[in-house]
């Protein structure tokens, strides 16, 4: 086999030593009769002079739940689209149940029992629930379609009894584009795990972090699932929350920079280890500074009273210039709309959302700009970054500062103005021509960051799940940024993945549920604890 | 920069025929008149298709200039913002050019010089009256008529429609006219016009007028699917090959006029080949012979065998030897009528 | 860190199944909102033409009505298919023009020549298949724009209708029942209807309950996701436009056989109903929403226009104007109650 | 245990090189995407000239620019729009509609009568995409309503007939019969527009916001982009350069109709800027490409009737010629969707 010479990485050996012998399932039986569910060897593969992967060679058994984790940008989708055949790898083989196979195709490996949720989300909105489950299992195999037509019957009870499994209650009738963020990703899930009961593989299923857009109830019964599967399969388990996997999974696999640099049982290993071994430096211990309301501020945004039907009802706080309030609650509690209402975004009905002392009249995103707003949305892809520019020109997209003189484009000092922030905030690659879709997710967080934190004057900074699929040393370094805008006079809103994050990042904390503030914390003065959050939310 | 004084010899020229579309028998007998012509004079024959598209008539016109012959060109014009660019074009390499149908109201072969030879055409408002007439006697002066025009702003269908309106209006008070129903020279269109008048009308319509025999193909059939051809009479213009077959097969068709592509063609070609190789001086010649009007027989089934002798497979080069006998403006059956502008009633 | 275990199995779900009902609503309501929009629209124009000519609410203009819609009905089938990929076919046209003309050659027509019965059909439809098949591979293999190999299909089709065409005489059909069959009526109303509705319930059924069809829908809402979820996005493209164009085909076909003579522009106009017709009806030209019936609405709305216009004795110069601004209006009201300030409308 | 590498330095990771070097030539992609328009111009130029060889040297270039003129303005509005994800399928009813209110106004009001002109139309242009911006319709189906409104204003205005510049036409006419080194004024102005164009794209906030609108337009609104209001910019440009074009119609034949030159032009015209590198998609527009892309649609046919394809014929090659010379100058990337 022809084995192609990455530049830069002369005749590496590949890692396997200590990753091919069986090894006990968690459920107790050691399997040594049955191949591994999933044998690679040697996998690169790159893009352009971009090596994403460089000689994975990796090991799984049946009844394993893996975790895969890494920084952002570390290969480890480019590694599982290989597995579902999206990518066809450069070089190296790959085995499935002990039979080599060459996945030319998402059809080859949907065939040798892959299933994977992926990273970004998937689903056919315009399609029911059903059919999204239903879709990449082969025609005529599962029943659903005889000679070609549908029997729409069989297929909204097979789906049905596969959200059943999850856990799930969903219609499979119901259109994907009617449902909540959640609810698409319990389908993903569901598809990942639909697998044709007639054919006796055993399936693989892949789960490119799936718990980034779940809520803490969703992300518990995805565990039970996935602890499940592990009597038919394996599973592999991409997540960037190391409690999580350290729970769920039976090892834990690390990749850095496109090649697998640890693998470890789990019982062996803290989140410090692991953050370690990711980051190649120590976990910071969270700051916990928090900020007094300085005697004579103002408040830079004050909400009272404001609703929106359906959305939100009476919702009333404000913050303080330097100052960071974290509103909480779960999906459904209207704290998304709010948080889209305060940058314009959408609208409200009754109320009044002052700024800096003035009211928000006829409030636009454009208004709210100009006022020295700015949102992070949680959807990052489509919201947060226009992805086919490069991203100098994102960063630099709203608020220009030095790189314009007026309406015209001034391109040196454009890209001296990227270059600051890219050092800045240490955005690898380390290239503002680059568009910024070819940036990994944590990455691009930091490009659009820094396209508000680029405004010469950024009053309120609103900040929807800003974490969102960072790995933990991505993570902090936006954090750290966010806390110097905060520190630096910025009113920061935001709207934590975690309470955790909550009250690592809050001054104050606001609880919402279904779409009324139910609690409302100083940090510093009622130090709550989470459960004191988790009780005002449910 | 034209260069019409020193007399072009037959081994510099192409002849060139351009043609709005290849699609009717009008056109086609343009090239076969072209290709006649080409034959007789031992002249290469280059045949353009304009696709219905002025900028491509333009453009594809310049393309043959560019290969370097001096042209000997006829065009049949797709609308009259063509003439000037390839007139232009033709007096910059030195051709010679005769434009049939469409041209300019403002712009006679004269302001351009030697290499616009001349302006021709049939009368259309002749064409409008002949049909007017046959169909007018065919009803007996009583009835109720449609039209189906061609394309709105083509002055050829003007100019027919002109004839038309006003001889019914002078001579046949007691005809009244339903509706008029631009149909772009299109069969299908006319078709599609045709149905949604007999739906309109029903069996008050009584006669029906097309400004040519394609539009009328796709009428005739519309009153046949609906059962009422036997009810109407129809008239219209170019006497096609497929209207003489429904002359003769005893349907309704009463009026037609008679005239053919390749006598226009062959026309105009010689009148540019004779300029170019020096044999006529347009300067020299009087206005009628630069922009003119060229005679159209009216048909009708008592007259129609007296025609059919045009369209036996010898008849362009018959027609060509009479052309070359006695000169682009008295060869028989389309001598000179009279000078052009076309005046309308 | 936080306590790793969570009961999971006592979850109360009641908030999700309520959230559940009222989508299930929503969507319903939203699913017929539209066509109830259009078909008011419908009713609202029969009555207003009704008012203005006496002749419009007739049996027989229905039948003309209902002859008239034929062509663009079938070729608003495979329109509607490509269009819910989220491409466009510009080729319908030629192809109309290439299968009608190889149609009248191949039948018993006034120049002659073989009279191959079916085999004259067969051949045809199979010219348009050829001309789809073409363009599905050139778009899928070269990655060319839909919109831009469908119109150089455009001109190829109508090229080989004019080569074919030659330099003869016009064609003419010989069979009076032939030429007749299209607008002659069965069960009162014309064949050409009946043929129009069999390829309509035939492209209700296609895309309701058939592989194909329910693909179609996943290609047009995301692409990349199909090809992520196995499915043969260059084949069922493919195979999509060599259905539309042997719509087309068939069209052609019938749109010969009601006019009785050869025209390679056998089609012209066409395309600017049936693409209007489609988009009226509501598929969406982004892809993956939409469907035939809707599209049937939109040719009937703008065939009874085109009827109505006439009958009213509106001016032929002023008709593109009138259905232009109708057009205008229609997706203005039709897209109104959905403006929204974060709405991305290309 | 089972430790495979000791964790590296952060520093260490191999990272892509630095944009300094990334040039074109290592890119060939990229260098096919900025000079692909012009090389299949010229080598479809050169295939025409060595089978006729007199071609370039009688005005055949000339010929060429002159056919593409009123193309090229028409294409440049295009691109523009096709830049923000739309398309204008009324801008050449548009220039037929300028063509004919020029012809008319001319002789009473000579000089101003292509700046009202122009005017007019622009402000045709901008209700296009008032419509498109704050409506939130499909730009397809809606320039196809407005489409239709033009044409019969066009055939209204003009009573259905053509309209000729009866006083003032020669200033007019002049930008077609002078030109520079042989080549007529129309098609200068397409190049002047083409490169101011190109310039305003690159190097203003305007010409960033349009092509960030046609990238992505939410993230572009969520970036603060006015985007409603870029919209009905684009557009009215695009009613402005089909003013142009009515200008480059009117010096060619003095005259214009309804039905008559220029409304022929939509697709051309579109073919004409698809070929310039523009993706029909919305994000990608090189207006100096465009130049070369009219250029090649202006070609096509001059180049059948030159190589002697047979007439009836023409159509048939010419469909060809326009999807294989699309197929070779498409921009397209790795996994990248077609529609
Ligand atoms: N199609 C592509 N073209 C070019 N580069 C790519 C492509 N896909 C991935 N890459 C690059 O390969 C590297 C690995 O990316 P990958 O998405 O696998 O990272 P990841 O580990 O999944 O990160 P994250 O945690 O953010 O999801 C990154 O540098 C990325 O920019
Ligand atoms: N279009 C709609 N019509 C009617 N009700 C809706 C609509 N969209 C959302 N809702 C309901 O409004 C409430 C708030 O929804 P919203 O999407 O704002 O919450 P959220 O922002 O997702 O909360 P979180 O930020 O915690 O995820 C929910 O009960 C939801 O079911
Ligand atoms: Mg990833
Ligand atoms: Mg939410």
């Amino acid at each position: 086999m022809a084995v192609r010479r990455i530049r830069g990485d002369p005749g590496r050996r590949h890692h396997r030593c200590g990753l091919v012998a069986a090894r006990p399932s968690a459920s107790g039986e050691v399997n040594t009769t049955t191949p591994p569910v999933l044998k690679l060897e040697g996998i690169r593969i790159s893009f352009g002079p971009i090596a994403a992967v460089k000689g994975v060679s990796l090991q799984i058994e049946r009844g394993e739940i893996v975790g895969l984790i890494g920084e952002n940008g570390a290969g480890k989708s480019t590694l599982l689209k290989i597995l579902t055949g999206i990518y066809q790898p450069d070089s190296g083989t790959i085995e499935v149940n002990g039979t080599p196979v060459r996945l030319r195709g998402p059809r080859d490996a949907i065939a040798a029992g892959v299933g994977v949720v992926h990273q970004e989300q998937s689903l056919f909105s315009n399609l029911s629930v059903a059919e999204n489950i239903e879709m990449n299992t082969p025609p005529g195999a599962g029943g659903v379609s005889r000679l070609g037509l549908y029997r729409w019957r069989r297929l909204n009870r097979d789906a049905a009894a596969t959200l059943e499994k999850i856990g799930s209650k969903l219609d499979p009738r119901t259109r994907v584009g009617d449902l909540s963020f959640v609810d698409r990703q319990m389908v993903e899930i569901a598809r990942a795990i639909h697998m044709d009961p007639s054919r006796n593989t055993t399936p693989l299923v892949i789960l490119d972090e799936p718990t980034s857009l779940l809520e803490r109830k969703e992300t518990a019964i995805l565990e039970r699932e996935m602890r499940k599967l592990r009597d038919v399969g394996a599973v592999i388990f991409v997540s960037h929350r190391l409690d999580e996997v350290l729970r769920v999974c039976d090892r834990v696999v690390v990749m850095r920079h496109g090649e697998l640099i640890a693998d470890r049982r789990t019982e062996e290993v803290t989140e410090d280890d692991l953050f370690h071994l990711m980051v190649g430096r120590e976990m910071h211990s969270p700051d916990r500074r928090h900020r007094p309301i300085a005697a004579d501020s103002r408040p830079a945004v004050e909400v009272s009273g404001l609703t929106r039907k359906g959305k939100f009802r009476d919702v009333s706080f404000a913050v303080h210039p330097g100052r960071c309030t974290v509103i909480v609650g779960t999906s459904g509690s209207g704290r998304e709309a709010l948080s889209r209402a305060l940058f314009g975004a959408e609208t409200f009905d009754s109320g009044s959302l002052t700024f800096g002392g003035r009211p928000a009249a006829g409030w636009t995103i454009a208004k709210a700009t100009n006022a020295g707003v700015g949102y992070v949305p949680a959807e990052r892809k489509v919201e947060g970054m226009v992805g086919g520019l490069p991203a100098a020109q994102n960063l630099t997209l709203t608020h220009p500062g030095p790189a314009a003189a007026g309406p015209v484009i001034l391109p040196a000092k454009r890209d001296q103005v990227a270059r600051t922030w890219f050092d800045a905030l240490d955005v690898r690659p380390n290239d503002i021509s680059l568009e910024l879709e070819r940036f990994s997710g944590g990455n691009q967080q930091k490009v659009v960051l820094a396209k508000w934190l680029n405004s010469p004057d950024l009053r309120v900074l609103v900040l929807d799940h800003p974490l969102r699929g960072l790995d933990p040393g991505a993570a902090e370094t936006v954090n750290e940024q966010i806390r110097r805008a905060r520190d630096e006079g910025t009113a920061v809103v935001l709207l934590a993945d975690t309470l955790e994050e909550a009250l690592e990042m809050g001054d104050e904390v606001v609880v919402m549920r279904d779409g009324v503030v139910t609690g409302h914390f100083d940090v510093a003065t009622d130090d709550p604890s989470t459960l004191d959050l988790l009780e005002r939310m449910l | 920069a034209g260069s019409s004084s020193e007399p072009l010899q037959k081994e510099d020229l192409v002849i060139v025929a351009s043609v709005i579309n290849t699609l009717n028998p009008y056109f086609q007998g343009n090239i076969t008149g072209a290709e006649a012509l080409g034959e007789e004079l031992g002249i290469p024959v280059e045949i353009v298709d304009a696709n219905g598209d002025p900028g491509t008539q333009i453009s594809k016109i310049q393309g043959v200039i560019a290969k370097g012959k001096k042209v000997v060109l006829f065009v049949n014009t797709v609308d009259n913002s063509v003439v000037r660019p390839i007139v232009d074009s033709v007096k910059q390499a030195g051709g010679f050019v005769t434009i049939w149908w469409n041209k300019p109201d403002d712009y006679e072969p004269w302001d351009a010089g030697d290499n616009f030879v001349a302006f021709q055409k049939h009368s259309g408002v002749d064409s409008g009256r002949c049909n007017a007439k046959a169909l007018g006697d065919a009803l007996g002066g009583e009835g109720n008529v449609i039209m189906l025009p061609g394309v709105q702003d083509s002055t050829t269908s003007q100019t027919r429609v002109a004839g038309f309106r006003a001889e019914m209006e002078e001579n046949y008070p007691g005809i009244t006219i339903l509706e008029e129903r631009p149909s772009n020279w299109d069969p299908q269109l006319a078709f599609d016009n045709s149905k949604q008048l007999i739906t309109k009308y029903g069996d008050d319509i009584d006669g029906v007028w097309s400004a040519d025999d394609g539009m009328q193909i796709g009428s005739m059939k519309a009153f046949k699917d609906a059962g009422l051809i036997d009810e109407v009479q129809f008239a219209s213009d170019g006497l096609y090959p497929e209207t003489i077959a429904a002359m003769e097969a005893g349907e309704p068709i009463v009026g037609e006029t008679f005239h053919r592509g390749y006598m226009a063609s062959a026309v105009g070609l010689y009148t540019a080949y004779l300029a170019a190789t020096g044999e006529i001086v347009p300067s020299e010649l009087p206005e009628e012979k630069r922009n003119s009007l060229f005679e159209l027989s009216c048909v009708t089934p008592d007259t129609l065998p007296d025609y059919l002798q045009y369209d036996e497979p010898d008849a362009p080069a018959k027609f060509i030897d009479e052309l070359i006998e006695n000169g682009p403006w008295d060869a028989e059956p389309m001598p000179l009528v009279s000078g052009g502008p076309e005046v309308l009633p | 860190m936080v306590n790793a275990t969570m009961q999971t199995e006592n979850v109360d779900t009641t908030a999700i199944r309520q959230h559940e009902l009222q989508t299930v609503r929503r969507s319903f309501i939203r699913g017929i909102a539209e066509p109830l929009g259009l078909i008011a629209a419908l009713v609202a124009l029969i009555i207003v033409f009704s008012l203005l000519n006496p002749r419009f609410a007739t049996l027989e203009n229905l039948r003309n009505v209902l002859d008239q819609a034929s062509v663009p009905l079938i070729v608003g089938v495979g329109a509607t298919l490509v269009i819910l990929l989220g491409s466009i076919d510009l080729s319908v046209e030629g192809v109309m023009g290439a299968s009608g003309m190889a149609w009248i050659l191949m039948s018993a027509n006034s120049r002659g020549g073989a009279d191959l019965g079916v085999w004259a059909w067969i051949g045809a439809i199979a010219i348009g298949m050829a001309l789809g098949f073409a363009s599905g591979a050139l778009f899928t293999r070269l990655k060319v724009p839909s919109f831009i190999v469908t119109l150089g299909m455009w001109y190829v089709g109508l090229g080989i209708a004019t080569v074919m065409y030659g330099s003869g005489i016009v064609p003419m059909l010989t069979d009076e029942a032939v030429g007749g069959w299209a607008s002659s009526a069965t069960l009162g109303l014309p064949n050409s209807f009946w043929l129009a509705a069999v390829v309509v319930v035939l492209g209700v059924l296609t895309l309701r309950y058939t592989r194909l069809g329910r693909v179609t829908y996943a290609i047009g809402d995301n692409e990349t996701i199909a090809k992520g979820n196995g499915v043969p996005v260059a084949r069922v493209k493919t195979v999509v436009f060599v259905i539309a164009a042997s719509l087309s085909g068939l069209a052609g076909i019938i749109a010969t056989m009601k006019l009785g003579a050869g025209s390679a522009t056998v089609g012209s106009g066409v395309l600017f109903v049936v693409i209007p017709a489609v988009v009226i009806g509501g598929t969406s030209l982004g892809g993956g929403k939409g469907g035939v019936l809707r599209t049937v609405l939109g040719v009937l709305l703008l065939t009874v226009l085109t009827n109505g216009l006439i009958l009213a004795g509106v001016s032929p110069s002023w008709q593109s104007g009138v259905s232009g601004a109708i057009l205008v209006a229609a997706i203005i009201v039709a897209a109104w109650s959905q403006r929204d300030r974060l709405r991305v409308a290309k | 245990m089972n430790t495979v590498t000791p964790p590296k330095e952060r520093a260490a990771a191999p990272e892509t090189a630095p944009a300094s070097r990334r040039s074109l030539l290592k890119r060939p992609r990229q260098l096919w995407a900025v000079t692909g328009p012009l090389v299949i111009f010229v080598v479809m130029l050169a295939i025409v000239a060595g089978l006729t060889p007199t071609f370039l040297g009688s005005n055949g270039l000339t010929f060429i620019a002159a056919a593409a003129a009123p193309i090229l303005l028409l294409a440049l509005g295009q691109a523009l729009v096709l830049n923000i994800g739309s398309i204008d399928l009324s801008n050449a009813a548009i220039a037929v509609l300028g063509a004919i209110l020029l012809a008319f106004l001319l002789a009473p009001l000579a000089a101003a009568a292509p700046l009202l002109v122009l005017l007019i139309v622009t402000l045709f242009g901008a209700v296009n995409g008032l419509l498109v911006a704050y409506a939130q319709v499909p730009s397809f189906a809606l320039t196809l309503g407005t489409l239709g409104i033009f044409q019969a204003a066009a055939l209204v205005l003009s009573g259905s007939t053509t309209v000729y510049v009866s006083a003032n036409g020669e200033a007019i006419s002049a930008l077609y019969q002078s030109g520079i080194l042989g080549i007529p004024m129309t098609f200068w102005i397409g190049v002047v527009l083409a490169i101011v164009l190109w310039a305003g794209l690159r190097f203003t906030r305007l010409g960033l916001a349009m092509t960030a609108i046609g990238n992505n337009e939410s993230g572009a609104i969520f970036s603060a982009v006015r985007n409603r209001r870029v919209k009905v910019v684009v557009f009215a440009l695009s009613g402005f350069t089909a003013g142009l074009a009515s200008i480059a119609i009117i010096a060619q034949s003095g005259s214009a109709s309804a039905t008559g030159a220029g409304g022929d032009l939509l697709l051309p015209a579109i073919t004409a800027a698809i070929l310039g590198g523009t993706s029909i998609s919305g994000g990608v527009a090189n207006p100096i490409n465009v130049i070369f892309g009219a250029l090649t649609v202006a070609l096509v046919p001059i180049a059948t009737t030159a190589i002697g394809v047979d007439a009836q014929a023409q159509n048939l090659v010419y469909g060809l010629v326009i999807i294989v010379v699309v197929a070779l100058t498409m921009a397209r990337t790795r996994g990248a969707v077609v529609k």
